[in-house]
C-alpha cells in the first residue's frame, strides 16, 4: 500500500476514567513537535468513570482540523465496543487491538488489518503497581504507535517531559512503557503494514496546541478580569477552573494578597447576580457557564441590560434543549443569548472562532461591556473549548482597557450636576459613578424599574419611552463598535456561505471538498450585526448559513434584522452532538434542496 | 443644628420621602438606621445599600441619600451584595430584604451569604405576608396564623434567626420596627461587625397583617414580645459608664462594645448557639416574640478574609496590575507549545 | 353648549388604597344597567397605598373602549396631582374638585369649568365614623356624576345592591351618600352646565363586565385545570386567586374533599416546577406569572419541552424589560415566550383579545398542550387582564378535553410493547402512560437529557437528530391545531394591518378614525403561525404589525417564519406603558416614514 | 427463588445496569433501596421515582424498573415530587438528591417541600461534593475538610438533618451507604410515613472525596461514625419480638413500628426537636458523624390532609367532575351581568 505522510488520524477508543488523556496528549504533542499541525477531539460520555469514550487525533500538513468521518488507525482498548469500533476505522485501516481483554478475533470484520496487542502483559513488564498500570497501559499504546508512525524516540521522550513537568519521578518508568510498546511493534508488524508516517515539518514553529477553555480564561486574566462566579456546569467548568489557576499564578502579591475575587456560587442566578454587583462596584466581573445556566439568568441579564451593568458571560455551548448531552458540542444558544430574558432586551454576543480569538474577545468582550454598560456573551462550544487546537501565539494585547464613561471624583467636582441615565454625548451611552465615590454627587439609585436621566423611578409614559428609545440608540452604537465580520469576497456574487464560531475550523477543507475555493464567505465574529454584514448580504443572490443548530438561530435573527434580504437567507444545520465533519457537511450542502430553516 | 463627629447632620442621613403606608413598620426601621448612622458617623459616600424587591426592599430609597443604592431583583439581594463588597471591599454594605425576598424566593441566596459570612449588615424587614403583592402568606407566616381574608397558614414557618445560626452566621439578632432603644445600638453595633450581622425586625403591614388573626400585627408584637437585654452601644473611645457594671460586653471590630444587660430572668450565653438555639426553639414553643442578640461570636473569619482579598479594592486596581506583563504571557505560551 | 349623548369619557384622580374602586365599579355599572357599553380602565401605581391613581370610565354607544386622550369630566380627589389633573380634561370638559383639600382655585388655569365639592364636609352628614368616611366620600361622587349624567337614582340603588350583595346592612348608607352627591350637584350646578348624559338603549343586554384576569380564572376551572402552582406578582395574581375563589365554590364536593389543588410556592422556578410535575403525574397544570416569573422559569419550561410534559403558562404582560413598571400594560413577552429556554426550543402561544377569549383560550390551551404535549403559553396583558371590558356572556364550551395520547391499562393489555418517544402515527406526537399506571408495560424514565424512541439515555447523533427532527414534525403538526387568524379583507391589497390580543379593542375605532375601513386586517390569535396568516400576507403588498412593544416581536418571529415576504413585514411599536390610544396610534401610523421595526 | 407478598422477586426491584464508578457508595443506596421495597412488598406500579441532576440522581435509573421515573432538572426535584403527589395522591414518591442537587442550587425547594410536609420519601445521597461536575466542594462540606486538589472549604457547612428540623420536618434521620441494617429499617419505616420522610444518607465519591482530606471518605465515615440506636422494622402484622423488649417504638401510618434499641450511652427522645437537635450540634462540635433516626413526629399534618385534597387523584378526576354545568356558567355570568 502507499505510504501515507503527515495526513492521517488515529482514533483511540477507551474507558473514560482510565486515564488515557495523557497518554493522548503525549501522541498529539509528539507529532506537534515534529512540525506538523495536529488536533485532538475527545469524545467522551457524560459520566464520570467506566463508558465508552473516543479520543481522535489529527496530523494534516495542510492544516485541516475538522473531525474525519473514520481513522487511519483505531487503537481499541475498550472490551465493550471492540466490535463497533470498527467503524471508525477507515478501509484499509489498520485496527490494534487490546488483546488481554478476551476478546474474540473470529467476530472481527473480514479483510482487516489487525494488530492484537497483549497490552496488560506487557505491561507487567514495566510496574507492579496495579494503580500505576492502569496509566501506564496507555503509553505502551503511545510507544506502538509512535513507532508506527516512525516518530523518533527522543521526541517522545521529550514530550513526556514535557508533560510531566515537574514530576521527574515518573519521567522513566513512562518511557519504559512506551519503549516496550515500540519494541512489540517492531517485532510483530511487518514495516509493510505500517503505511503512515509523520516526517519532520517546520509548520508548527510559533504556534501552540491548546483548548479554548484554557485561552478564554488565559484572555480573561489579560482583560483585567478580576471577578468571577460559577457554578460548575461541563463543558465550562475549566475554564473557570483554569482561570482561578491561571489568576493564583500571575495574580498575586508577594504578600499573598489575591488581586482577584473567584466565588464557587450555590447556582446560577447568584453566578450571575454577583456578576451583577460586582459590576456595579466597578470589577470586571465576568461568570461561566452552559446553557442551562444561561436559562437560569435570564431575570438578572434583564436587570443587568435595563440599569446598565456591565459584565460578561461566558457560554461554553453544550446540546439542548434542557439537559441535551452535557458532553456533545452544539450552537444552539444564539437566540438565548441575543434575547435573553422578558420584556425588550437585547445583548451583544461575541463568537469565538479559535483559541486565539477566546483569548483575544475575552478582551474585547469587556472593552464593549463596560464601554456601553450592558452585559456581552461570549459564545464559545464543546468542541472549540474542550478540544485541542494548533493556535498562533497569543499576542500581548495591543490597546488598554476601555473602562467606559465612568466619573470619579475629580470629575464631578468640575460638574454641577449628574444625571445618571442622561444621554450627555448623543451616543445612548449615559456615564456612571462607581459607588463609594468620595463626593456628593456621586450617590445615585440603581433599579430595574421605570427610571428618569436622574435614576428617580417614574412610572411616566413619556419617560418610559424616552429610555427604551435611548437604549435603542445605545444599540445603534454598539453596532459600530463590534468586530466587523471575515469576508472572502469569491468570484462571483451567485452564492456565499456565512459560518460563525468554531465553523471555521472547518471551512478551508469544506470549501476544498467542494471545490468552492472561489465561493464567497463571511465568518460573523458578533451580534449586533457590523453594518459590512448587511452589505456583504447585499451583494449576493443567496447565503447560506451554516449553523451547529436545529432551528437556524443565527438565520433567524439575520432575517429578523434584514427584512429586505431575509428571502436570500436560511440555514444548513446539523444537530446530533458531534463536531462539524467536513465531508459529511460538504454532502448536506450538495444535496441541500428548498428545505429553508 | 447638630452634627455629628463627620459634620453631618441627621437630615444627611435622610432620603427620598416614603411611598409606603402610612403606619407601615419599615418606615420606622428607615427611621432607626437614620439614627444609628448618623450616631456612629458613619460616612454615607461609603455606604452602599442594596435590596431586593417588596415595600421593605424599597426602603433604601427613603435613607441615606448620598449613599450609593440599588432596588435590585426580587430575592436577588444576597449574591447581589455579595458580588459588590467582593469587588470594593471598602464599601459598607447595608442589604434590606423582606420576608418574602429572603425566605421564599430568596431562601437559598440568604443561606448561602451566611455560610460565606460576607461582611455586610443583612436586615429582614418580615411582616409575615406579601406586603407589595397584597398580603399573601410569606414563610416567615406562622402556623395558625391568619391572612386577613381568613384563610390559615397550615406551614410551618421559617425562623430566619435560628436558620441564621444554623448557618455560621456569626451576629444574630432580632428586633421590632417600633423599638429604637434596641434596634438602634444593634444597627450600630452590626456596622462594626467583621462578617454577616444578621437582624430580623419585625415590622407590622399595617394594610396586610394588622388584624387580629395575624401574629405579626402591633398588638400582637406587643403581647408577645420579650427583651432578652436591653443593649446600649458604647463607641470606641467612649469610656464604659457605671450603668453598664454586670452588663456583658461585646467588642466589635473597631473597639466600639455592645453592652447587654440583663432584663428580668433572661440570661443565655450569647456565645453559645445551643443556648441561642434553646431560647429561639423555647420562644417559638411559648408563642412569644424574643428580642435581642442572640448569638455573637468574633473568631469567625469572613469571606474577605478567606479569600485573602487585596486590600486595595479591585475595583480600584488599574491596568498595570490586573494585566500580567507580555514576559508572563510568554512564558505561559511557553507551555503550550 | 351641546348635549353629549351616551359618548364620554370621565377620570377619577385619587390615589390608590383609597377604597374608591367599588365607587367606581357602581359608577361604571350604573351606565352598564342604562343599556350603554361601558368600559372602565385603573392607573395605578406599583404601591399599596396613596400615590396618585385614575380611573377612566369611558361610555360608548358604537362600543368604543380605547384609552381617550382626555376625559369630558375629570373628578379630582387627589390633593397632590389637582394641577396635574388638568391634563386629563379634554377642552370644554367639567373639572369637579374636592375643595376640601385646601386646593388654591386661583392656581387652576383659565377658562375651564370648574365646579368645587366639599366632600369631606358632606360626608359629615353621612356618618361619623372615620373608616366609612373615608370611604363614602368616594360614593358622593358617584351620585354627583350620576346625577349630572341623568342617572335614574333606581338605578344606581339597584348597582350599589348588586355591589354589596350579602353585605345587606351597608346598602343605605351608600345610597345616602349617593343621594346626598346627586343633591348638592342639583343645587350647586346649573343645569345647562352639565352637556352630558346618559340615555337609556339596549345594547348591553345579554353581555357582561368583566375583567380578563377574572376571565381566564373561570376559564381554566370549565377547562377541567386541577392543579395551579404561582408565585405572586402583578398583574396576574388576581387570576390565580379568583382560579382558586372560582374552585372553592366550584370544585368541592358536598363533604368537602377539594377537586383541584392550589400551591402558593416559594418563587417561579419551583411554580413552574410543580407544574411540570403535575402535567407530568396527569392533572391538568398551569401557573400564572409576568414577565419576570417568565424569566425564572426558562430551565424547566425547557425540559417540559423536551421531555413532552403538558402544561399551561399564563402570562399577564407588563411593562420590561427587568422589573420594569409593574402596573403598565405591554406585549413585551412575545419572544420570550415563543422561543423560551436555551437550546433549540420553541412554544406554542396564545393571544387572548377579549375576556371571552381569555375564558376560551384555557380550554384550547390545556386541548393543545395534552394533546401536543408540549407546554403552551396565554399571553394576556395588565390592561386587558385588570380593566373591565364589557362582553359577551361566554358559552358553555362545545366540545369535551381532549387529553390526547394517553395509554391506560386497559390499552396497554392489547400492546406488545411501549415506546413512550416513538412517533406511531406520523404526526411526531408520541404516547404517554401516567405514573402509577398498574401495568408492566406502563413503565418509562423521563428525563430532560437525550433519549431513544424507548426513553432510555442516549448520546448516539443519529438518535438525537431524529429527536429533533420529530419535534419539529410535532410542531408542524401544531401548526395544523393552531385557531386560525380572524381576518377581514379590505378593498384592496395594497396594505394591511395585523395586530394580536388586547389590541383588538382599538382596532375598530382606530379604523374609525384614519378613515380606513376598508383596509384589510388580520388578527392573529397564535403562534406558531397558521397557515392562513402566510396566505394573508402573501396577499398583500405591505402589511404593519401594530405591537405594544418596542422592538416588534410579532415582526420578528414573522420575519424569521418568512424568509420570501419579510421585506413587506413592519411593525409599528408603541412601548410607553400605557393601554393603546386610537387617536395617538392613529397618528403615529400617519407620520411613519420608512421605521422599520 | 423467594418472593415477597406480592409474589415479585427481588429482581423485580432493580432497574439498569449502573454507569457510576465502581465502588461509589451511591450504588450501595440502590441496593438498600431495592432491599427494602422488595422487604415491604410495595407495589412497583403504584411508585414514582424523582430526582435532580448529578450522580446520586442518576440512582433512580439502576432500581425499580417498573417504577414510573423522573430525571428531572438540577435543583428542583423538591418541587416536581410536590406537583406529581398532588396530581395523583396515591403515588408513593421516592425522590433522590445529591448534596449539591439539595443543598446547594435546590436549597429553596428543599426547604419548602418540607414545610409543606409532602408526603414522600427524600433521600440525598450525600458525598460533600458535585460527582457529576469533578469533585467541586458542596455546600455539605465540612469547613476544614479538603478536596483532593489540597483546596481548604472555609465555609460553614449545612447539616441536611437539623435544617430539616428547622424546617418542621417530621421524620428526620442520618445514615451511611454502606450500613444496610440501619438503612433499610430506614426506608421501609420512611415508605410508610404520612409527610416528608427525609433521610441523609452519607455516600462516598470514591473518585473525588475518598482522600484523607475528605471527612466523607469510607475511612473517615468509619472513624467518625456512630448509632444513635438500632433498628428494627416490625411489620403491622408482624408481632413485636421479645429483643424489643425495651426498645423505643416509633408507629407508623400502616401500623408498622420502627423498633429503636439503644446503642451504648446514647438515648435522646427522638420525639423532641430541641433533644434531637443537640444530638446534631454536639456531634458536629466533637466532629462525629451522629446517625439513626433524629426526630420523629405523627400528629403533624400534610400537604394533602391541609389542602383537603380529593381522595380520588386528581390525574383521575374526569371531565364530568372537573368541569362544572352550564347552569352554574350561568349563574356566574349573572354575577357579572
Ligand atoms: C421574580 C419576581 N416574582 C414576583 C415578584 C412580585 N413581588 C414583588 S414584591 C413581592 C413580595 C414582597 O414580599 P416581602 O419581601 O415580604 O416584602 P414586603 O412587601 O412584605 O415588605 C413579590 C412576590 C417580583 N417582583 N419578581
Ligand atoms: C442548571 C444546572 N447547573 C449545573 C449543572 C451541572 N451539574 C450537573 S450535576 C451537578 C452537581 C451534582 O452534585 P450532587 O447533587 O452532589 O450529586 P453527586 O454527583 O455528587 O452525586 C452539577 C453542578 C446542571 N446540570 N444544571
Ligand atoms: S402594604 Fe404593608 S408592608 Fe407595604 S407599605 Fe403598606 S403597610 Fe407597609
Ligand atoms: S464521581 Fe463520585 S459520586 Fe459520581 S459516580 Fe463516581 S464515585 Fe460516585
Ligand atoms: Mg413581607
Ligand atoms: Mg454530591
Amino acid at each position: 500500500m502507499s505510504q501515507i505522510v503527515n495526513d492521517f488520524s488515529v482514533t483511540v477508543a477507551t474507558v473514560n476514567g482510565s486515564g488515557s488523556q495523557s497518554a493522548n496528549n503525549i501522541l498529539m504533542r509528539s507529532i506537534f513537535k515534529m512540525g506538523v499541525p495536529v488536533s485532538g477531539k475527545n469524545l467522551f460520555p457524560s459520566n464520570i468513570a467506566g463508558l465508552p469514550t473516543w479520543f481522535s487525533i489529527r496530523a494534516s500538513e495542510k492544516g485541516y482540523v475538522g473531525r474525519k468521518p473514520s481513522s487511519d488507525i483505531v487503537i481499541a482498548m475498550n472490551r465493550d465496543t471492540i466490535i463497533e469500533d470498527f467503524q471508525w476505522l477507515k478501509p484499509g485501516g489498520l485496527f490494534i487491538y487490546n488483546d488481554g481483554l478476551r476478546t474474540n478475533p473470529e467476530e472481527f470484520p473480514e479483510g482487516v488489518r489487525t494488530l492484537g496487542i497483549n497490552f496488560n502483559d506487557l505491561c507487567k513488564e514495566v510496574t507492579k503497581s496495579i494503580q500505576l498500570k492502569k496509566l501506564l497501559v496507555n503509553m505502551i499504546y503511545v510507544g506502538a504507535l509512535t513507532e508506527i508512525l516512525q516518530i523518533p524516540e527522543h521526541v517522545v521522550a521529550e514530550t513526556i517531559e514535557h508533560q510531566f513537568k515537574g514530576k521527574e519521578s515518573v519521567f522513566e518508568i513512562n518511557k519504559k512503557a512506551v519503549n516496550i510498546g515500540r519494541e512489540y511493534v517492531k517485532e510483530n508488524l511487518s514495516k509493510e503494514d505500517w503505511g503512515i508516517k509523520v516526517e519532520e515539518r517546520n509548520l508548527t514553529r510559533d504556534k501552540i496546541l491548546i483548548d479554548g477553555n484554557t485561552s478564554g480564561a488565559l484572555g480573561f486574566v489579560y482583560a483585567g478580569c478580576s471577578f468571577a462566579s460559577w457554578y460548575p456546569i461541563t463543558p465550562s467548568s475549566s475554564l473557570a477552573e483554569s482561570f482561578e489557576d491561571f489568576c493564583n499564578k500571575l495574580r498575586v502579591t508577594s504578600d499573598g494578597q489575591k488581586q482577584f475575587s473567584m466565588v464557587q456560587s450555590e447556582d446560577e442566578l447568584s453566578a450571575i447576580s454577583m456578576v451583577a454587583g460586582a459590576g456595579w462596584a466597578g470589577a470586571r466581573a465576568m461568570t461561566t457557564t452552559s446553557g442551562p445556566g444561561i436559562s437560569l439568568m435570564a431575570e438578572t441579564i434583564g436587570l443587568m441590560y435595563f440599569a446598565e451593568i456591565p459584565g460578561v458571560i461566558w457560554d461554553v455551548q453544550r446540546m439542548g434543549p434542557s439537559t441535551g448531552l452535557p458532553t456533545r458540542t452544539s450552537q444552539g444558544d444564539v437566540l438565548a443569548a441575543a434575547r435573553c430574558s422578558h420584556g425588550d432586551t437585547r445583548h451583544p454576543v461575541f463568537f469565538p472562532a479559535t483559541p486565539k480569538e477566546c483569548f483575544d474577545f475575552a478582551n474585547l468582550a469587556f472593552d464593549l461591556s463596560e464601554r456601553a454598560q450592558t452585559p456581552v456573551f461570549i459564545l464559545s462550544d464543546l468542541d472549540l473549548g474542550m478540544n485541542f487546537w494548533m493556535s498562533d501565539r497569543f499576542e500581548y494585547p495591543k490597546t488598554g482597557f476601555d473602562r467606559g464613561k465612568v466619573l470619579k471624583k475629580e470629575d464631578l467636582e468640575k460638574l454641577e450636576s449628574f444625571a445618571r441615565y442622561a444621554d450627555v454625548d448623543g451616543d445612548g451611552i449615559p456615564y456612571r459613578t462607581l459607588p463609594g465615590t468620595d463626593h456628593d454627587l456621586a450617590a445615585y439609585f440603581t433599579r430595574g424599574t421605570g427610571h428618569t436621566p436622574e435614576a428617580k423611578y417614574s412610572e411616566a409614559p413619556d419617560n418610559y419611552q424616552n429610555l427604551m428609545n435611548r437604549l435603542d440608540r445605545k444599540w445603534e452604537t454598539i453596532k459600530t463598535m463590534v468586530p466587523s465580520p471575515e469576508v472572502r469576497e469569491g468570484k462571483d456574487n451567485k452564492k456565499a456561505y456565512v459560518y460563525f464560531g468554531s465553523t471555521d475550523l472547518v471551512v478551508e477543507e469544506l470549501l476544498d471538498i467542494m471545490g468552492e475555493k472561489d465561493v464567497s464567505v463571511m465568518r460573523l465574529k458578533a451580534y449586533p450585526f457590523h453594518n459590512d454584514v448587511k452589505e456583504f448580504i447585499e451583494a449576493h443572490d443567496e447565503v447560506v448559513i451554516i449553523e451547529q443548530n436545529q432551528h437556524g438561530q443565527m438565520g433567524e435573527l439575520m432575517r429578523a434584522e434584514f427584512p429586505s434580504l431575509a428571502r436570500k437567507i436560511s440555514s444548513q444545520t446539523n444537530c446530533d452532538g458531534l463536531p462539524l465533519c467536513p465531508e459529511i457537511l460538504a454532502t448536506n450542502l450538495k444535496n441541500r434542496g428548498q428545505h429553508v430553516n | 443644628m447638630s452634627t455629628n463627629a463627620l459634620g453631618l447632620d441627621r437630615k444627611s442621613y435622610m432620603g427620598a420621602k416614603s411611598t409606603l403606608c402610612s403606619g407601615c413598620g419599615h418606615d420606622s426601621i428607615t427611621n432607626h438606621i437614620i439614627s444609628a448612622l448618623y450616631k456612629s458617623s458613619i460616612d454615607p459616600h461609603k455606604v452602599a445599600k442594596i435590596s431586593g424587591i417588596g415595600c421593605s426592599s424599597k426602603t433604601p430609597t427613603y435613607f441615606l441619600e448620598k449613599s450609593a443604592g440599588f432596588n435590585s431583583l426580587h430575592g436577588r439581594m444576597a449574591p447581589l451584595a455579595t458580588g459588590a463588597k467582593m469587588a470594593n471591599r471598602d464599601l459598607k454594605i447595608i442589604g434590606i430584604s423582606g420576608d418574602g425576598d429572603s425566605a421564599s424566593i430568596g431562601l437559598g441566596g440568604f443561606c448561602h451569604l451566611l455560610r460565606r459570612n460576607v461582611p455586610m449588615v443583612y436586615i429582614v424587614e418580615n411582616n409575615g405576608v406579601y406586603g407589595l403583592t397584597k398580603g399573601q402568606f410569606s414563610a416567615t407566616a406562622d402556623e395558625g396564623s391568619s391572612r386577613k381574608s381568613g384563610e390559615i397558614n397550615t406551614y410551618s414557618s421559617i425562623d430566619l434567626c435560628s436558620l441564621a445560626i444554623e448557618m455560621g452566621c456569626g451576629f444574630v439578632a432580632r428586633s421590632f420596627s417600633g423599638d429604637a432603644k434596641q434596634l438602634v445600638p444593634l444597627v450600630r453595633a452590626a456596622m462594626e461587625y467583621e462578617g454577616t450581622a444578621f437582624i430580623d425586625v419585625i415590622s407590622p403591614c399595617v394594610t396586610f397583617a394588622n388584624h387580629p388573626g395575624s401574629t405579626k400585627s402591633y398588638d400582637a408584637v406587643k403581647e408577645r414580645k420579650f427583651q432578652l437585654q436591653s443593649l446600649g452601644y458604647i463607641e470606641a473611645k467612649e469610656e464604659i459608664a457605671v450603668d453598664y457594671e454586670g452588663s456583658t460586653l461585646v467588642e466589635l471590630h473597631d473597639g466600639s462594645k455592645l453592652a447587654l444587660t440583663k432584663v428580668d430572668e433572661h440570661s443565655h450565653d450569647v456565645h453559645d448557639p445551643q443556648a441561642a438555639m434553646k431560647v429561639l426553639i423555647e420562644a417559638k414553643q411559648q408563642n412569644e416574640f424574643a428580642t435581642g442578640l442572640f448569638y455573637f461570636d468574633k473568631k469567625h473569619s469572613n469571606l474577605v478574609q478567606d479569600e485573602s482579598l487585596s486590600v486595595k479594592p479591585l475595583s480600584e486596581l488599574d491596568e498595570s496590575t490586573l494585566r500580567p506583563t507580555e514576559e508572563q504571557l510568554n512564558e505561559v505560551m511557553a507551555q503550550f507549545a
